[in-house]
């Protein structure tokens, strides 16, 4: 993390991070569509990195995330290897899960990331329990959970923060409000205001952000994850973004309102703004295209790598089931 | 007679079925974009939003709320989307709505269809691949309906809107595009198993997608000069027993086999429902061919694995023909 | 109903059914305890009368309501039979459910009382789907859904309510806040102020009652009724009681603070309250000792009836599974 | 050796374990005053409200967090109380739990105990009694434990503590007051049936309750002159396969009992299992004793219906000797 006070640094980090999420992204959406060498389906999160980037940058690697099928960022920002994901993409040996758990059940636990997860809100009670974990044991570890808007009408928002509350974990909970839930506007299925006032019902502290204002994202956290590290109770931050894309690289989102993704793209997004505000602070356009080119390349040569690994060995599908009983002894 | 894939046959009885009953509704997430697998497609242009209802990401109140809807004379098809997210609301299905009638003596019905789709489905991973239907055999309360052509899909889907207890209705993810005729008068009749092909030496039982497999099989064994019947028994619970049993007695060889994990599948019911009451009409080994007790991975060449073949069951026939 | 206006008689008649619950539910302790005729667990609602008999006060036989584990009091204020639901607990022929259910899943379908549940929180989203039911049908008759304090840290409250104001629905929740949920104090486990609070997060109305009050609970459910009648959407009523004995018939509850159950029954009586309030409106005593006596006469014919009637026929284990596949055709 | 019940038995498993490895603990509802059935009695006032957690009534969270804590490092012990209620937390305990290590490529660890007390307990009607232990025997990842003895749910709760894959223990509510003798230094090896009693006629295999009534059948049939082998498999995955495929070359017939709904249930798999392996060792016909694909009422006679006694088990052993 840079130095307090070192504004411009902090920002060129976030950027930096930003651009290699957005690149990392599109490198995969390539790989899927123009290489097919992904053969299940991705969620990427264009548009949303500000939220990775500026959550993440308040977390050290041994602190606990978990996210959701929208993961690659959370997953990067928490510090993962991007050749490592982008095996996993391709089912590939060397990949994080080692080719096992694909885009979904993307997973690092050396960054102490604990898994994206295919069942929506799921997450929610088992990093809740990570921090019951960890606060049994004295640890000054904390937990942060990452879900989208539309997991808050599951049982498992309501089950997980009034545990949360009830136990005065350290955890910070993150909805990441893209306004969409697969191929509904999540305002429609939502009752009330959503994710801080279910929050704060439930006794929460909750936070509203421009989750496109990766400044702003990152301020908000600091703060929150201050409270939290000096063994305040739990909190939630309510991250407003905006999913640019589809549902899945392969959903064209004909169902949003003509216009509404191509004005979000003009005017909200999240690298243009930091650009913005980081042009004002006087970095050079040519820096930050640098920073630009050489996320781009890295991402590039991230997939390059991974589409020579090899798939992972056959024997593998019969590997880490179980110790007692595994099927590598008896499978049938 | 229409040509149709196994995803139109399946929209198509429910389209005739709301028109000829407009009790009949559909409740799920993503609805009125044709679902996921777009299997409504065009639906709620025709029927509206409220029968075809697009709900919050609710498992429990999808299929709880299905429930109490059905009490009331209403007749719901719950989408569960995959058959996995179903877990999630395993306490309503299980709990209740399979138990309500007995609890309540008699007093609630609940008609209602519960589609999970199941099954393989390339690069689906762990979470969005599970064949768990000899779970919902298990419970009491449920029938359990697995078609594997568009026709079943057709004809089993309008008995199950039409049946007056909860069905499981288990469609196979990796079979939506497959195309065949469909004849929207022909019926069917739950527990009632198909004979896909006739045949002397072994007997070949099967349900979902791997009924299909099993139909190649046959095939391939035929011209290796061996004879295999197939029986597709469609639905699970009431399952046709005496097909089976009949069948054994003529060929005195079986194999079951089906792509959920072998270990507590469906297929040690049968195997055991033959040894009971056939045993002695048993002329070789029969064997069971269902996938490893382990998971279903995300790399193509591991979820593979976990794939039962056509090839595994030509093995197994031979081995029970002792060849 | 009693003709508006009439007060004394609408708080004879509520006395009256608060009586006949207190009344069944000794009787059915005494059958538990003293004759051991009645084998599986029932769970009292003495001292929570008030509740049952005001909110039920306000809806028609043909309404629909479905209730808890604690329930005898919600389905006789109903309607029901009470030697129907005296038989049924103690599993007889001509019980409510057959003999089948037993007082957790006591039901009376024939006065819309569709069934106590032996799950938490389960009936919350079957009723929020019998109001969505009876939208879609048209019906002019409406839902109520009673369920416990504890009730309300699981999945099904938050996906329940939250349905119901996505959609509309016809439908009271009424939550009968005892302050236990089995041998623990529900406030130690719950975040936050409660289930008015997270209702209001939903977006939903919710007031909060004496619920040791009956008239206070008849007015305040005569209002919210008159609305949702009217086609407004749906509510919460919040019931503040007092679970007076243990969680079952047989638990002594000694994990409650000394004195506090007592203090209870001393002063917050919900039939004491109503008959003071009726002693001032000029109701003599000995014509509330009627009203008491009557009712203890019909409970005590009741269990000695329903002692009487014998066991269902055996062949009844295997009838009312399913039409299709059903064990009587097919058991195995 | 110590006289205990079975419910004392896994409590002072517990007990032991827990002041073994201080990273053991216990989480459920209302466990301070004690668990449900007393099984936890004495154990916060000796571990402190930190080590026996009591919870909020939230399965998914106690399931789920359970988890994500195990994950941490540390080793719980899950109370599901009724194994009914377990179905509130069936996508934690199968989507999750049991895939997890799997998932994410063996970089995580599930070391934990999902206590479910199970079976039929005199009117607790269709809710409170139900067994469904075959569902989790035909997941991968999960070790499935049904213990049946005072000293088996000692051994095996120190098994299953110390084990670490997830493990789901059935323990049976009919026997929490069973008494027997308990040496704390009998270890147990998951997958190792035990032979109850010796016999040359019939085999009886069983688990759970069920194998101490076969244990009875086989003292009945003794009476008249035949001579019956009790296997009790007591760990389901893995399950002693050995032992039963044994038993059946020596005797010739086998019946297996559960109190489970048979079709669908574990006796299906252990039949099929020897057909597949012994089946030319049979003697007779196979025999299954299970319950009747029905529910568990409340009225005590109706429940009763759906019981396996020692009759019934009797009388399919003599079946299958042709008596
Ligand atoms: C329990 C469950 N129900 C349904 C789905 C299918 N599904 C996958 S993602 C998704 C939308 C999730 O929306 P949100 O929580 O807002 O996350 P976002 O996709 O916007 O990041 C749905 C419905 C699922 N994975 N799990
Ligand atoms: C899902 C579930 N978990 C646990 C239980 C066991 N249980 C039965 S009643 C009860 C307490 C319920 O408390 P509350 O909702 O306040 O209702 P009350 O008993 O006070 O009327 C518990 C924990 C259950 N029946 N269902
Ligand atoms: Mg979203
Ligand atoms: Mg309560």
């Amino acid at each position: 993390m840079p130095a307090v006070g070192d504004n411009t640094a902090r920002a060129r980090a976030l950027l930096t991070m930003m651009e290699r999420i957005r690149a990392f992204e599109e490198q995969a959406v390539l790989a899927a569509e123009r290489d097919k060498l992904v053969l299940g389906a991705i969620h990427p999160s264009i548009g949303q990195e500000a939220t990775a980037a500026g959550v993440m940058s308040n977390f050290a690697i041994d602190d606990i995330m978990l996210s959701t099928h929208r993961g690659h960022g959370h997953t990067l920002a928490k510090g993962a290897d991007p050749l490592a994901m982008m095996r996993e993409l391709l089912g590939r040996q060397g990949g994080c899960c080692g080719g096992k758990g694909g885009s979904m059940h993307i997973a690092d636990f050396g960054v102490g990331m604990l898994g994206a997860n295919g069942v929506v809100s799921a997450n929610i009670v088992i990093a809740t329990g990570a921090a019951h974990g960890l606060k049994m044991q004295g640890s000054d570890r904390i937990v942060v959970d990452v879900f989208g808007d539309g997991a808050i009408n599951r049982g498992p928002f309501l089950e997980g923060l009034n545990w949360a509350v009830v136990f005065d974990l350290p955890i910070l909970y993150v909805c990441e409000d893209n306004r969409y839930s697969a191929t509904t506007c999540t305002a429609d299925m939502m009752a009330g205001k959503g994710a801080a006032v279910r929050a704060e019902a439930l006794g929460m502290r909750a936070t509203t952000v421009d989750g496109n204002d990766a400044l702003a994202v990152a301020d908000a956290t600091a703060e929150i994850t201050a409270r939290i590290r000096a063994g305040g109770p739990p909190e939630m931050l309510h991250a407003l973004t905006y999913r640019r894309g589809g549902h899945t690289s392969f959903d064209p989102a004909k169902y949003k309102p003509a216009g509404e993704a191509e004005e979000q793209t003009a005017l909200n997004d999240p690298i243009n703004r930091l650009r913005d505000t980081l042009a004002l602070q006087g970095l050079s356009v040519a820096e930050m295209d640098t920073i630009h080119n050489e996320a781009q390349a890295e991402m590039i040569d991230v997939l390059t790598e991974a589409a020579k690994t090899p798939f992972p060995p056959d024997n593998m599908a019969l590997e880490d089931v179980q110790d007692i009983g595994s099927p590598a002894q008896e499978a049938y | 007679m229409e040509k149709m894939t196994y995803a139109q046959a399946a929209r198509e009885a429910v389209r005739d079925a709301m028109n000829a009953d407009k009790s009949v509704w559909c409740v799920g997430e993503d609805l009125g974009r044709g679902g996921v697998f777009g299997q409504y497609i065009g639906l709620q242009d025709e029927f509206g939003k409220e029968r075809i209802v697009d709900t919050p990401i609710s498992e429990s109140a999808i299929m709880g709320g299905a429930f109490g809807a059905a009490m009331m004379g209403t007749r719901p098809i719950v989408e569960m989307r995959f058959s996995d997210f179903a877990l999630c609301a395993t306490d309503e299905l299980v709990n209740q709505i399979a138990k309500a009638r007995f609890m309540f003596g008699g007093q609630s019905r609940a008609p209602m269809v519960v589609r999970k789709p199941m099954g393989l489905w390339r690069s689906s991973a762990a979470q969005h691949s599970q064949s768990l239907e000899s779970w919902y055999v298990h419970i009491p309360g449920l029938v359990v309906a697995c078609p594997a052509t568009p026709q079943d899909n057709y004809s089993m889907m309008k008995a199950a809107i039409e049946c007056d207890d909860p069905v499981v209705y288990l469609e196979h993810k990796n079979i939506w595009l497959l195309e065949g005729d469909v004849d929207r008068d022909q019926g069917y009749e739950f527990g009632t198993a198909v004979r896909r092909c006739e045949g002397q030496d072994v007997t070949l039982v099967s349900w979902s997608d791997t009924a299909n497999v099993c139909e190649k099989a046959a095939a391939t064994l035929a011209n290796q000069n061996i004879s295999a019947e197939v029986i597709d028994l469609r639905s699970l619970w009431p399952w046709d027993k005496n097909a089976v049993l009949e069948s054994v007695r003529k060929t005195g060889r079986l194999v079951v086999a089906h792509e959920s994990v072998q270990v507590g599948g469906f297929g040690g019911e049968v195997v055991a429902t033959v040894a009971e009451h056939a045993g002695n009409a048993l002329r070789g080994p029969v064997r069971r061919v269902g996938a490893p007790r382990s998971l279903v991975a995300y790399a193509p060449n591991l979820e593979d694995q976990m794939r039962v073949t056509e090839a595994m069951i030509v093995a197994a026939a031979k081995e029970t023909m002792g060849l």
